[in-house]
């Protein structure tokens, strides 16, 4: 799986990219998000409030009860601002 | 219709746009160009998006635009990167057989990559930098657009 | 405001107009431009105005918009004479801080030129020429910019 | 005064523009039309029906029923259809 992040998500923790093999019990965005910050550190802190966070899975707009899967591509983010 | 998108570092040139726009049937082009303003004490923006999806999503709200009104080529050119004041942000060129549907698709467009687009900006002002917040004026713009259905 | 109108024969130099209409508080540009469409037959017009009054009149107008949006500058270029099929007719630039302004404003400008201007049409089809009637429709899309006072 | 004549006026009338003495008992627009109506020819025909005209004195639209005086540059041409 790929995780991307964009904004103040990627300056906060250093990186915009990474593969990771998805855990078994990660069913949805939120459990992914859980996830992450159970890392600590700057994952604790980005993914301890999901109301400053959007995210997307294939490149498509989710709520984060939406599932996810080994291969998918998924991103958080901060609120669009538009260009 | 024709389409074209693109999501790039460098800047555009108007007259080609508008050139590659026009077709016998075309009777009314309307082009906007946002700009970095210079007042408000701004020196320079930084613009991220998401590669893939900005261009997937664009591409998606293009084709809704060419459903609502009757257009004849639609060109969207969004640049990324770090831009200063004066320089171009955003074109957007809508070409129909008559005004009012190429004016109201830019603007249509216009809201939606001002306010929705997978776009985060981060401003420089006085040698610090700070992340843009989501508005809520802006989609107030774009709720003009809301179908009632 | 800075403005620029011209009743002129010539082309434009679409280019050099966006660049004129650049300051530093600009945000937003929108650009008009009208063509002579290939389709429905036509060959050329011939178009035809009232020297001196057709320029006040649209000063007026370009008067009108500033007052109603806040705008920075404003162009107005009508072409006259024969044009034929896929020439430039009309051009109209707004710049503004905003968007809506700028697209509001040149949307109103074009209503007006496009029907209350004092231009005469003369459209050449199939070798003949006829003079053009005046429309209800274009009324129409003027009268969404009349106040209510 | 200057009378000018535009798009198909001018075409009936052959002519664009020319310079009258204004006659005293011609007050308004419409007392000028019908004096150019009484000229007769193609004049007759251009003036026997104002609902096909409009009028401007000194470039400003006016109804028939506006005073004209001498020096006045008045204009008479059908509805405009814009550009």
């Amino acid at each position: 799986m790929t995780l991307l992040y964009f904004a103040w998500v990627r300056q906060k923790l250093g990186t915009g990219e990474e593969k990771i093999l998805l855990p078994d019990e990660v069913r949805t965005v939120s459990e992914l998000a859980s996830h992450l910050h159970a890392r600590g550190g700057a994952f604790a802190d980005v993914f301890s409030d999901l109301k400053r966070l959007r995210a997307a899975v294939n490149q498509e707009h989710v709520s984060w009860d939406a599932s996810v899967r080994t291969g998918d591509e998924v991103a958080f983010f901060p609120p669009v601002t538009g260009g | 219709m024709s389409t074209r998108i693109s999501i790039q570092r460098v800047d555009f040139d108007l007259s080609s746009e508008v050139t590659a726009l026009k077709t016998s049937a075309v009777g009314a082009i309307v082009i906007f160009t946002g700009t970095v303003r210079g007042d408000d004490g701004l020196s320079s923006l930084i613009l991220e998006h998401y590669p893939g999806m900005t261009e997937r999503e664009i591409a998606r709200h293009v084709e809704e635009a060419n459903g609502r009104w009757p257009l004849l080529g639609v060109t969207v050119i969004h640049r990324i990167g770090k831009l200063t004041t004066g320089e171009n942000i955003v074109l957007v060129g809508v070409a129909s057989a008559h005004r009012q549907a190429a004016f109201e698709a830019a603007e249509f467009l216009m809201d939606y990559l001002k306010t929705r687009a997978p776009f985060w900006k981060s401003e420089e002002r006085h040698g610090s930098a700070r992340w843009v917040e989501a508005r809520g004026s802006d989609d107030a713009a774009l709720s003009r657009w809301r179908r009632a259905d």
